[in-house]
This record gives structure tokens, sequence and C-alpha cells, in this order.
């Protein structure tokens, strides 16, 4: 399984880094977006996917006792998830004005503050 | 109180944020609570400072959690100096503020966002664990992103998409390389990482990981060829946020990069060393050449933090002890002079309405002490004695020359003439020639809100400059430390950790 | 921008305290269950949302009291606090006290908890900040 | 000595607040510091004609092994005496000339300073003093310089002088590190007993080569020479002190200071001869070719500048007292003749000698120092300047190879010399009255200074045994490194240096006499000497920029595409290089693929295809929430309930988020065209393949897994929780979890300021 997810985590960047480099402002959206889920599930992997079960102690025990996935990936990637929502949220916002206030959504078109 | 005191930095500015957000009906209260909560940054790092000077290090487990479960911060000198510095930039820049910032941007949360902004910064300075330096990233990253769009101005966000942007794929990398080292090593505190890695866990990876990191912590940091964000958005926000950006953000790259290449991935020094050597010395070229190019004020500036950077990561890229010091006094002089330098352009826009060089002009004659004020941060910035940035020079010279890096040593050399030709362009067209129009309050005093700082810094890089002794030795010691990251691992995992 | 009718009014009101209900027992069972401040937030602020979609903006600043930003100051305020008795009391920031016994329902009750009280607070602050400035900006 | 220095640095703070409090009488006030200076040091030239040298030190960078020190030998002694009387004279001087103008304050506060710096520059023990205070010369030269600054020329010339100086000025630098670590020590004074120990060093010639090569554009020394007539664009008092006894002479102090460690090889006689032998003919012919006095003088001081460094280059025993004396001489007649011709500019208004006649008349005083200094600048007996001159002839004798050039060089040069002093001397002075018929005396402030420094000159030349002597005699000790006699006669007799003396005499004459028609003849090539070095600065400096803007064209274009390209670009290279060069690539161990996990990597990947390809931002928002989801499932299907329902409740609010915000939005276009495609689309795959390895490897590594274990056995006795994940968040790395929400609190206030704050509404910030 390890290895298809692999996989599927070089399709998502893959997908995710060609959209960034796009012109259209919507898609270099879309395409941080994509890159957040591959980070996200490569950062799960890292902990070796297992059908386990979750890393919770059963009522009862006094710790947690072997099979179990890795809760340390997935105490990341749940931090990782928040701060994307956030930092996504107000992207999305910044974009929607960028383009109120330039008037266009061709990326090559914002060049007034370089040069 | 002692042992509060590595996470003190980063509290006090997050409760000062916090503050600053439950005032929002009292604009002169958070007004007070900011420059305030700035001023006990301020004594809060002086503390932790003297602190660590003498006890080498100040270790915090959060969470009374062991390491490396727990998350550990760890000040260092280096951290330690580093912190200070954001305290001084901190105090700075609120105090101006209070002056430059309009009161509508402050109802919209300038003040908390100006805080987070700190405890990031410290946060990141003072972490001893990779994750939370991730964290620590994200939020001085989310802060600066708002502090740079705030306003909505059509130069403020299209400068904003592109910063956003590149930062946002600095920390995907970033995370791609935490989530894998910890896939690799099974730890994140970064003593433990220098322990595993150097116990010789995967080292191809590990160079791999280096390579990552190098490119996320580049892009902060504004090295050749990732530093195009920068050029693109600082001269966009307010003066204020400029200069705190300027002062301070970049710089935490430089630090992470240190603290990566000295602490954590020492398998294959030739490699590593060389490749920021190369960096260093474009970094250097490519940077001092955009500012030649540039007509406004704050671009002009904006490439020259590239190019400083350059030198800082060239102390890095040489490696020895001395060179160590030499970045770190580096940084510690940069700090300031850039801080200010960005200041005094507010400064001199108060006066003439514009940062366009064509449109400035005539402020030696009318107002010569303000020019000298100028002149301070310039030259110290260009390496001229006895400021602060001549001994920053020095220093990397010197440790160049020891090590038999001739060209790259001519080469920073060279950097540091045309660094001075873009200081005397500045000096030639704001304050030499004729202005072509009169700026708007040409004969109105400045409020002391606005020069206060701006004296305030120029005299703190006098007296770094007429004190190096001590400075460097303070440098010097911080060096030290870098150079030997046994001590850190023992002083982390407790003695023995490091074998 | 509402969709408002006589129906989903009176659903509303008999969903909302569910919700509400809801979202405190995912943070409160999130320590030995999944849950936990976060997820307990959002579905707060789903509560909430769904009141801004059916009765309006107004409806659901009335029913929410305070405003969001002042919610998320009290969250991030409550989070920082719980860590700050023990470096008052001269040991590590975020050390977890507990108290001896457990409560009936909620279980044991720590600074930890309070943490994630902090948490609830500011996601559900944080959402309905951005909702609203929003639901604001559609008018 | 640091008292010295320290005080003139006071008084140059002070100047505007004595001008302000003192008004007219702040530039002689301020001058007595100076004054008082010069009164301490020839109080100081007993003790070190009797040999004793005084110094003091502290330290300053000790872990850089730089002290404070400072040294008074007779080098020293004799430049501390130019620099602070001349300093002074000039002071009273410039008071008068520029009186009544607004910026004479900022004249007297920078002249201070550069005083104190120059005076630094002559008395530090330590290289690095040393560079520091030679820095600040070339800083408040800049400042001096380009005084007029309103004036695009002042600027520019203030620019060249220090871009000139500034490389030079840090290639010594690098010089005196690397001397420093041939010799051992950065003291001075000791250098010299190293001089075995550093001319044996692998170290030397570097070192050598770039001390020369700052010592050489600071003297202006040929190809350097250019920036100095461009420095003439500063008010004449400027002019005379940079040029006579200070800025220009730190070169010649430096090489004299250095000579004891770094004299007598042949590397440096012959870079050092034959510098100094290109720029004394260089400097003479483009004096005799000017017709402005300030640019004539100028060139003689190029000319001087050269002899000066012939002299130091030779280094025997005739030739230190050579350049002593003529070091001297230089300094009293160079500064009276720009004080005396910035008189006859204040007073007729012009310094062009085809516009000037007959003044003598009118300005008895200024003609008396001006023609006193101009015949000894001429070297005629009985001023001081023909015992130098008689000095030169001696010394030329002793250079060791080529002697024959150098002294063609000389006899030419001296000769061009002595027709520009007669030039200087007779054509405002004497002949027709041309036109400025308002001319008269100048106010005493102008012709005080002038004066003096004629009398001066005359009376050292009328008792040299007892007045130059003792000044001399010790300086050319400390430049040889070892007591050296000088006698000094007022006639030297009947020797071939004497007539070789009248010859050059003779032939200058000759030259003044066709000076008009010379210039005439030649003026067909005064094209060929813009060829000259300047315009190879000039071609530098736009080149600089040139090449400034065509890199930031090429780099900084603002294309945002490109900026991500070229980081991506270097991501992947870079780590996918170390990846492949050294990791070994192995599948993972096994585990299987269920059904329902295929279908979920299956849909995750056709979503991030439709992603790519949706035309609309709905579909491109639909289908990026079903990778979203598909995350979500993996998530709960390997062990992560938390993760998987946190992920729901995420992509949920995202997409919302998503389709409220961009709704109004363009339909999505292909704006780039093909080749774009194709570039990005090769760097898009090969981040993909790189990820993908990268995860294979890292799997393929054995599971260390000291964090999870430890978590898994305390997550409930110590902390009280049975799931560990949210242990984790809440406790365990709480701190992480504490940034995160501080993050989610910033981004709501970024987004309700954002859609609150109109740019309308702000008003304006700085």
């Amino acid at each position: 399984m390890t290895a298809l997810l692999a996989v599927v985590i070089g399709i998502l960047y893959g997908a995710g880094l060609y959209l960034v480099m796009r012109r259209s402002i919507v898609k270099l959206v879309l395409g941080l977006g994509l890159l957040t889920h591959a980070a996200n599930l490569l950062i799960f992997t890292m902990g070796r996917v297992s059908r386990d079960g979750a890393p919770i102690v059963p009522p009862g025990a006094a710790e947690l006792t072997a099979p179990y996935s890795d809760p340390v990936p997935q105490a990341l990637v749940l931090t990782a998830i928040v701060i994307s929502f956030g930092v996504q949220a107000f992207l999305l916002v910044l974009v929607k004005l960028a383009h109120r206030a330039t008037g266009t959504d061709d990326l090559d078109a914002l060049r007034s503050t370089d040069q | 109180m002692t042992r509060a005191l590595p996470v003190l930095p980063v509290l006090v500015p997050l409760a000062t944020a916090i503050a600053c957000l439950a005032l929002h009906a009292f604009p002169r209260a958070r007004r007070a609570a900011s420059v305030g909560g700035a001023g006990l940054l301020l004594l809060a790092a002086a503390a932790l400072l003297r602190h660590v000077d003498a006890a080498e290090f100040a270790v915090l487990q959060v969470g009374a959690w062991p390491a490396p479960f727990g998350i550990s911060l760890v000040a260092d000198r280096f951290a330690a100096i580093l912190v200070l510095l954001t305290g001084v930039t901190g105090l700075a820049v609120a105090v101006y503020s209070l002056g430059s910032i309009d009161d509508v941007r402050e109802a919209h949360g300038y003040h908390t966002l100006f805080h987070v902004l700190l405890a990031g910064v410290c946060m990141a300075f003072l972490t001893g664990d990779l994750f939370n330096l991730y964290v620590a990233f994200e939020v001085m990253l989310m802060a600066s992103f708002v502090l740079l769009a705030l306003g909505g101005e059509r130069a403020q966000l299209e400068g904003a998409v592109k910063y956003v942007t590149l930062n946002l794929l600095s920390s995907g990398f970033f995370l791609v390389a935490v989530g894998t080292l910890y896939g690799v090593a099974g730890t994140l505190n970064m003593a433990d990482l220098a322990r595993t890695l150097e116990s010789g866990v995967a080292p191809g990876l590990s160079t791999t990981l280096a390579c990552l990191l190098l490119v996320a912590f580049g892009i902060k940091a504004a090295v050749f060829p990732l530093f195009f964000w920068l050029p693109a958005s600082y001269h966009t926000p307010p003066v204020a946020v400029s200069a705190v950006f300027a002062g301070l953000l970049t710089k935490v790259g430089v630090y992470a990069l240190v603290r990566a290449f000295t602490l954590i991935f020492r398998a294959e020094p030739e490699f590593t060393d060389a490749l920021i050597l190369g960096i260093a010395v474009f970094t250097m070229v490519t940077g001092v050449l955009g500012a030649a190019a540039q007509f406004e004020f704050r671009r002009v500036l904006s490439f020259h933090i590239v190019s400083q950077i350059g030198y800082m990561v060239l102390g890095l890229g040489l490696a020895t002890p001395l060179a160590l010091a030499g970045t770190v006094f580096y940084l510690m002089h940069h700090i300031v002079v850039k801080t200010n330098l960005f200041l005094v352009g507010g400064l001199v826009k108060w006066i003439g309405g514009t940062l366009a060089l064509e449109s400035l002009g005539g402020i030696y004659k009318r107002r010569p002490a303000l020019a000298l004020l100028f002149l301070v941060p310039a030259f110290s910035l260009a390496g001229i004695p006895p400021l602060s940035g001549f001994w920053g020079k020095l220093v990397l010279v010197k440790a160049g020359l020891d090590a038999g890096q001739y060209l790259v040593t001519a080469i920073a050399l060279a950097v540091s003439l045309l660094t001075l030709y873009s200081m005397t362009k500045l000096w030639n067209e704001a304050f030499w020639k004729e202005p072509p129009a009169p700026g708007p309050r040409e004969d109105q005093p400045l409020p002391w809100t606005l020069l206060g700082p701006v004296v305030a810094l120029a005299a703190i890089t006098v007296a770094v400059g007429l004190a190096a002794g001590p400075v460097f030795d303070l440098a010097s010691r911080a060096g030290a430390q870098l150079s030997d990251p046994a001590r850190y691992v023992e002083a982390v995992l407790g003695p023995g950790a490091a074998r | 921008m509402t969709l408002d009718s006589p129906i989903l009014r009176s659903a509303t009101r008999l969903l909302l305290p569910l919700t509400l209900m809801f979202s405190v027992f995912l943070l409160v069972r999130g320590h030995n269950e999944p849950g936990g401040g976060f997820v307990g937030g959002l579905v707060a602020a789903a509560a909430f949302a769904l009141v801004l979609l059916v009765q309006g903006q107004g409806a659901a600043r009335d029913l929410l009291r305070v405003d969001p930003l002042s919610l998320v100051a009290a969250g991030l305020f409550t989070a920082l606090c719980s860590g700050l008795p023990p470096l008052l009391a001269g040991g590590a920031f975020m050390t977890g006290s507990w108290l001896k016994t457990p409560l009936p329902v909620v279980g044991k009750l720590g600074t930890p908890v309070l943490f994630d009280v902090g948490v609830f607070l500011v996601v559900l602050g944080i959402t309905m900040a951005i909702l609203f400035a929003l639901a604001e900006e559609e008018r | 000595m640091l008292t010295s220095i320290l005080l003139l640095f006071a008084a140059s703070s002070l100047a505007p607040l004595a001008h302000r409090a003192l008004g007219k009488r702040a530039g002689v006030c301020l001058a007595a510091v100076p004054a008082l200076l010069f009164a301490h040091f020839v109080g100081q030239l007993g003790s070190v004609t009797a040999g004793r040298a005084s110094a003091e030190s502290w330290d300053w960078v000790a872990g850089l092994g730089i002290r404070l020190a400072f040294h008074l030998d007779g080098l020293s002694l004799l430049f501390a005496l130019l620099v602070t009387g001349i300093g002074a004279l000039v002071l009273v001087y410039g008071a008068g000339y520029l009186e009544g103008d607004p910026r004479l304050p900022r004249f007297s506060a920078a002249m201070l300073f550069f005083m104190a710096a120059m005076l630094g520059l002559v008395l530090a023990d330590d290289a690095i003093v040393l560079f520091v205070f030679w820095e600040l010369t070339s800083v408040s030269s800049y400042l001096l310089i380009g005084f007029d600054h309103e004036q695009e020329k002042a600027r520019k010339s203030a620019l060249q002088a220090l871009f000139v100086t500034g490389a030079g000025g840090l290639a010594m630098l690098a010089g005196l590190l690397l001397l420093g670590e041939a010799a051992g020590t950065l003291q001075l004074s000791a250098l010299g007993a190293e001089a075995a120990r550093i001319q044996g060093h692998a170290l030397h010639l570097p070192a050598l080569l770039l001390i020369l090569l700052g010592a050489f554009t600071k003297s202006a020394q040929f190809p350097f020479h250019f920036w100095l007539p461009g420095a003439m664009a500063a008010p004449s008092p400027v002019s005379a002190y940079l040029h006579s006894a200070t800025m220009v002479k730190a070169g010649i102090y430096l090489l004299a200071r250095l000579n004891p460690a770094l004299g007598g090889t042949d590397a440096w006689h012959y870079l050092v001869i034959l510098a100094g032998a290109a720029t004394l003919v260089t400097g003479a012919v483009l004096a005799y070719g000017q017709t402005d006095l300030k640019r004539l003088l100028a060139f003689t001081t190029v000319s001087a500048l050269g002899t000066l460094t012939l002299l130091v280059g030779i280094s025997t025993e005739h030739s230190a007292r050579a350049a002593m004396a003529f070091l001297l001489v230089h300094a009293l007649y160079k500064a009276a003749l720009f004080l005396g011709v910035g008189a006859i500019d204040h007073e007729a208004g012009t310094r062009d000698v085809r516009e000037l006649g007959g003044l003598a008349r009118a300005m008895p005083l200024t003609a008396f120092a001006v023609c006193a200094s101009a015949l000894s600048m001429a070297g005629l007996p009985p001023l001081f300047g023909y015992v130098a001159k008689e000095f030169f002839h001696e010394a030329k004798q002793e250079v060791p190879r080529a002697a024959a050039w150098v002294s063609t060089a000389s006899f030419l040069g001296s000769a061009l010399v002595a027709a520009a002093a007669g030039l200087v001397a007779w054509r405002p002075f004497f002949g027709r009255r041309r036109s400025q018929l308002s001319a008269h005396e100048a106010p005493p402030a102008l012709w005080l200074g002038p004066v003096l420094l004629a009398l001066l000159g005359v009376a050292l030349g009328l008792f040299p045994g007892s007045l130059a002597v003792p000044l001399i005699q010790p300086a050319a000790s400390a430049m040889r490194g070892e007591p050296t006699v000088v006698e000094l006669a007022p006639w030297l007799g009947l020797s071939p240096a004497l007539v070789q003396s009248l010859l050059m005499l003779a032939a200058g004459a000759v030259l003044y006499a066709v000076h008009d028609r010379a210039l005439a003849a030649l003026a067909p090539l005064r094209g060929l000497a813009r060829l000259g070095p300047d315009r190879g600065y000039q071609a530098l400096m736009a080149g600089l920029v040139a090449l400034a803007r065509a890199q930031t064209r090429a780099l900084q274009n603002g294309v945002l595409g490109v900026y991500l390209l070229v980081t991506i670009g270097s991501a992947v290279a870079l780590a996918g290089y170390a990846l492949f060069s050294r990791a070994t690539l192995a599948a993972p161990a096994g585990g299987g693929v269920r059904l329902g996990e295929a279908a979920v990597a299956l849909a995750m990947v056709v979503g991030a295809v439709a992603v790519i390809r949706a035309r609309t931002t709905l579909i491109g928002v639909a289908a990026l929430g079903v990778v979203g989801y598909g995350v979500a499932v993996i998530f709960l299907l390997f062990g992560g309930p938390d993760l998987a329902l946190t992920q729901f409740a995420i992509e949920t609010l995202s997409v919302l988020l998503f389709v409220l915000v961009l709704r109004r939005l363009p339909p999505l276009r292909q704006l780039s065209p093909r080749s774009e495609h194709l570039r990005d689309g090769l760097v898009a795959v090969s981040g993909g393949l790189f990820v993908t390895a990268l995860v294979l490897a890292a799997t393929a590594t054995p599971h260390a897994t000291p964090l999870r274990d430890w978590f898994a056995a305390n997550s409930l006795s110590a902390a009280q929780g049975r799931n560990v994940v949210n242990v984790i968040l809440v406790d365990f790395r709480a701190f992480d979890t504490l940034g995160e929400i501080t993050v989610l609190a910033v981004a709501a206030l970024g987004v309700v300021a954002l859609l609150r704050l109109r740019p309308e509404d702000r008003k304006e910030s700085l």
C-alpha cells in the first residue's frame, strides 16, 4: 500500500506543481490546495501506514499496546491541516481582492511591483 | 523566573497581541499596550541573553515532558542574541508605528498582527523542535501575509500574491522535509535529530533532506535564486511594516539555515559547505546588482537585503568558528541597520511625499541632522569603519582569507564597494540634489515617534562600531557554540547524550 | 442571501441546541475518543452557520451575542492562561495539572482540557468571523 | 594622541553650535583647536628628534588582535604638524571664503572631521586602526568634494573620488590582513623588525600588491590619477587642504610607513618607482596643458605625488631625506597656491589664466604669497623648494634600475612643472590688467594663510639647518626604520645637481614662453586625452548599470510563473540530485492493496487530473474536494479517525469558502503558450517523481519509533488521556497547537480586515 500511496502522492505533487505554475490566479490557488493534500498524505505515510487501528488506549488498559498506527504523524498532520486551512482562507480572499483590484485573473499582468 | 526565560519572548508578544485584539474598542489603550508589550519583550530578551551568556544554554521543556518527547525551547547565545535584536527592532518599530500607521489600519488589527509576528519570530529562534519551527514559521508568515496586504492597495495585493505564493511553497518543502525526517529518524527534536543522523541513519536521505531544507530556508532567507518574492513585495506596505520585515523575516531564514547546517546536517560538509558558499557568492552579487538598477528608495534597500544575506550565508559556508562569529556579528549589525534604513526611508517619504528618487532631493540642505541620521546606517551597511557593518565585513573577510577562499573574499569586498555605490545613489538623489518640486512637509518638525526610533537605532549602530570589542567577543562566543554542536545536544538531551 | 421559511426556522430552533450540545460533547470526550476542541469548534460553528444561512446575519450575530473576534481573543487567552499557572509557580510552561477525582459525564478535568476549550473558542470565533465577513461582502 | 583626535572630532560636532553662538568669530575659535594641537606637536619635536617615539594603546577588538594604538615618531610628527598647522589656517581661510554662506557651519564641521580622521591616520599604530581612519578620510572628503552638491558635476566628482579611493581601500584592507598574517602582528611600528619574515612569506607578494593598490589610488598614482582633478569641484579651501597636506598624501604616508617592512625588494622597486615616474610625467604634462589655475595646480599635485612615490620607491638614505623634504615643501607651497588661487577666484571671479592679468597692484599680499610659493614649486633658490629639488636630483642617481628612464622622466616633469609655476605666478599678477577692474585685495582671512605659508617656505629655504632638519631628519629616520642623518645648508655648492636644476629651469622657461602656442598646436590632440583612464571609469560605471538593468530584466521580471519555475526547479534539481546520487531506492515491504483502497487512490488521481483539466472554477473546486475527501478516507482506513474527522470537516468548509469567494471569477482559461506547458510539465513531473522516490526511500528505512512508543506508554498514565493523538495535541505538543490557533486567529483577522478595509476608506499611512 505504501508504494501505491507513494505514487499517488507523487501524482498529486506533479499536478499541484504544474497548476501553480499556470498563469490563472484560480489555478494557482487550486494547485496550492493539491500540494497541501499531498503534503499531509506524505507525512501520514511516514508513520508507515498500517490497518492496525487508531492510537487510542482501549478502556481499562493502562497503555497502548501494539499494533496501532503511529500517532505522531497524525498529530503533525492535524496541525498542518488546520494551519493550511487558515492560510487557504486568507489566500482565497487575497486572490479575490487582487482580482478585483487589477481586473484580471492573469498573473502575468501583475508585474507593476517588480522592475 | 529564570526557568521561564526561554518562553517569555514568545508569551509576552502573544499576550500583547491578545490584549490588542481585546482592546479593539479602545484605540489609545491599544497603542499603549503595543508599545508596553514591545518594551517588555525587550526586557525579557535582555534578561534571557544575560542569563544565557553566563550559563551557555537555557533549556525549557514545555509541559515538563522530557526531551525528545515534548517540545524543547532552547536558547543558546546565537538564539538569545537574535531574540534581543527582535526586541530592539520590535520596540523601535512599535513606537514608529504610532506616528506612521493610520487609524483605519490600526482598527483592523495592525498591532495584534505586529505582535503575533514578533511572537512567531521569537518562537522560531527559540524552539529546539523542527516541527515546532515549522509552526513558528507559519505564525510569523501568516502575520506577515496580513500585514503586507492590510490596506488593500493594488501594489500591496500584487506584491502579496507573490510573497504568499512563494512562501507557501517554501513551507510546503519544509513540511515535506520534516515529515520525511520523522519517517527516517523517528524524532523531531533538533538535538535528537543531530544525534540520530550523526550515528549514520540513512546518510543519502539525510543529504537529500538537507538540500530540501536548504531550499525551504533559502526561500525564507531570500538567497539566490530563490529571492524573487522579496524585491517584489517589500516596498509595497507601509514603511513600518517594511522595516520590521526587512529587519527580521529573512533573518529567521538565515537563522534556520545556520541551525540546520551547524547542528543537524553535518554528514557531508564538503558538499553542503561548497554549495552554500556558491549560493552566498551569487546572492551577494545578484542582490547588489539588482539594487544598482533601482530608482526607488525601498527597492534599492530591498535588493540590498538580498545582497547582505549573501554575507551572512558566506560565513555559514566557510564554516570556521571565526566565520560563524562573523555571521552572528553580521546578523546583529544588519538587523539594526536595515530596519533603520527603512525607517529613515519613512522620514524621507514624510518630508518629500514620495520614495521615487527622481522626485526627491534637497533634504541635506534643509535638514542636515536628518541627513546624518541616514548616513550612519547607510555607511554602516556599506561597511565604512568604524560603524558596525565594517566589523562584520572585516571578520568575514578575515575568515575568508584564513580559509584560503581568496576569490570569494575578493567578491565580497567588491560587493561592499557596490553597496557603497547604492548608498551614495540614495544620498545623491534624496539628499544632495535639488528637488524637482518641494515636498508636502518641507519645514514641519518631525514627530518624535518617527525620529526617536531612528535616532536610537543609529546610536546602537555607532555604539556597536565603537565598542566592537565586547560585541565581537559575544559573537565569537556564540560562534564557538555553533561550532560545537555536541554541547547543544547535551544541553537538551542530558550529559553523555552526544557520546 | 437567506433561505428563510417557517419550516427551516423551526428546524433551526430545534437543531441549534442539539448541535451545540454535540459540539461540547466532542470537545469533552476528545481526550479519550476521537473529537476534541478543533472538531467541536467546527461543529458549533456549523450550528451558527445554519442560522446565518436561514435567518440572516443579524439573527446569527444576535444569537452568538459576542463579536467573533472577541471570541477568538478569549479563546487565545484561555489557551495561553491554561499554561501559565505552573510558570508562575516556577515550573515549565504548560505543565498539566489535573483534578484528583473525575467528574461525572465530563471525566477528569485538567489544564489541558482548559487548553482544548481555548482551541474550541478560537475555532468557533474564526469560522464565524470569516463567514460574517463573507456574508457582509455578499450584500 | 587619542585625546587630540577626539578633540578634533568634538570640535567637528560642536561646529554648527559654535557658528550659531559665535557668529563671525566662530571660524577663528574653531581654528584654535588645530592651532593648539599644532603647538602641542611642536612641543613634541624635541623628544622625537632625540629618538624617543611616544606611544599609547588600548584594547579595542581583542578577539581579532586589534588595538587602539597610536605612535608618534618623526614621520607621524611631520604629518601631524602639517595636518594641524595647515588645517588651522584653512579653517580661518574658509570662514572668510564662505562668509555669509549658510553652509559655513557644515564646512567647518566636515573639515574638522576630516582633520581628525587624517590625524588619526598618521598617528595610528595598528594596521586596522589606520584603515579605519583611512576610510574616514575618504568618506569625509566625499562630503567635502561634493560641497556644492546642487551641481551635478560636484556630485559626480565626489562619487568618483569615493569610488576610486574606496576600491583601493578595500584592496588595501585585504592586503593589510594578509600582511598581518605574514608578519604575525598588526602593529605598524613592529612590522619593520619582521621584514625578513614578511618578505619570505608566501603571502608577501599578494599583500604588497593589494596595499600598493590602496596607496596608489589614494595618492592618485597613474593610472588612478583621474579622480584628483575632478575633486577640484570642491571649494578652494577644501582643495588646498585635501591636496597639500592630507588626503592624497595618505598613500605616500602609507608607503613611507611600510617601507621598513616591505621596501627594498625587487617588486617594491619596480612597482613603486615605475608608478611614481609615470605619474610624475603624466601629471606634469597634463598640468602644462591647463588654463584653469585650479586644474593646473591639481595636475602639478599629481606630478608631485609621483615624485614622492618615486622617492619612496628608491628607499635609500638620500631618497628618504629627499622624500621628506619634498613632502614638507610641497605641502607648504601647494596649500598656499590653492588658497591664493582661491583668493583670486573670490576677488576676480575667474581662474582662467587667459582672462587674468595685472592683479599684483590690487592684491599685493596674495601676489607675494602665490609668487613665492610658485617659485618654490619651480625649485628656485633660495626657496626651500630648491633644496628639496637638489635632494631629489641626488636621490634619483640611486635608482636601482632603469635610471636613465627615470632621470629623463624627472627632468621632463620638473621642467613642465616649472613652466606651470610660471603660469601661476606671472599670468594673474603681472602684465596687462585684463578685466575684473573692481578686484582688490582679499580680506585678511583670505591672505593670512597663504602669506604665512609662503613666509615659512622662504624661512625654511634660508635657514634649512635649524628649521627643516629637526623635522626632516626624524621623519626620514622613521621612514628608513633606522637613524638617518640629514644635513642641510641653504647652498649646496656647485654640484651636478645644481647644474641639472639650472638646465631644468631653463627648459621650464622656454616651455613657459611657448605655452600659448604649444596649447594651440596641441589642441587637435585634446580628443586623445579623453581616452584616458577617466573614460575607462565612465565606461565601467555605465557598464555596471547596464549589467544591473539586464540582470533585473532577466531575473526580477515580475512573472510569478517564472519565479515559481525557478524555485521549484532549483528544489527538484538539488534535492533530486542528492537523492538519486546517494540514496538506494527499494520498494517498501508489502502490506498489499485492498480493492477499496485502490479505488480511493484512483479517485484521488482522477480528481487531481480533473483539477488540471477543469474549465470552470466550480469544477476545479469540486475535483479538489474529491481529492480532499479521498485523503480523509485514507486517514480513516489507516487508523486516523481524528484526522479523518477533521479532514472531512475542513474539506467541507474549504469547498464552501472556495465557492463563496471564487464563484465571481471568470472561467478558467488556457493562458500560457504550449511551449510553457511543456516546460512546466517537465518540471512538475520531475517534482512528482522526486517525491515518489523520496517516499519510497524513506519508508524503506527501518522504522525508528522512540517517540511513538513513549507516547503510547505515557499517554494515559502521565497525561490522563486515552486518545493519544489528542493528548499529543493538547498536552505533549500543546505548544504547536498554541501556534496553530494563533495562525487561525490571524488568518481570520486577515480575512475580516481585507474584506472590510477598502483602500478608499484608508487614510494616508507612511
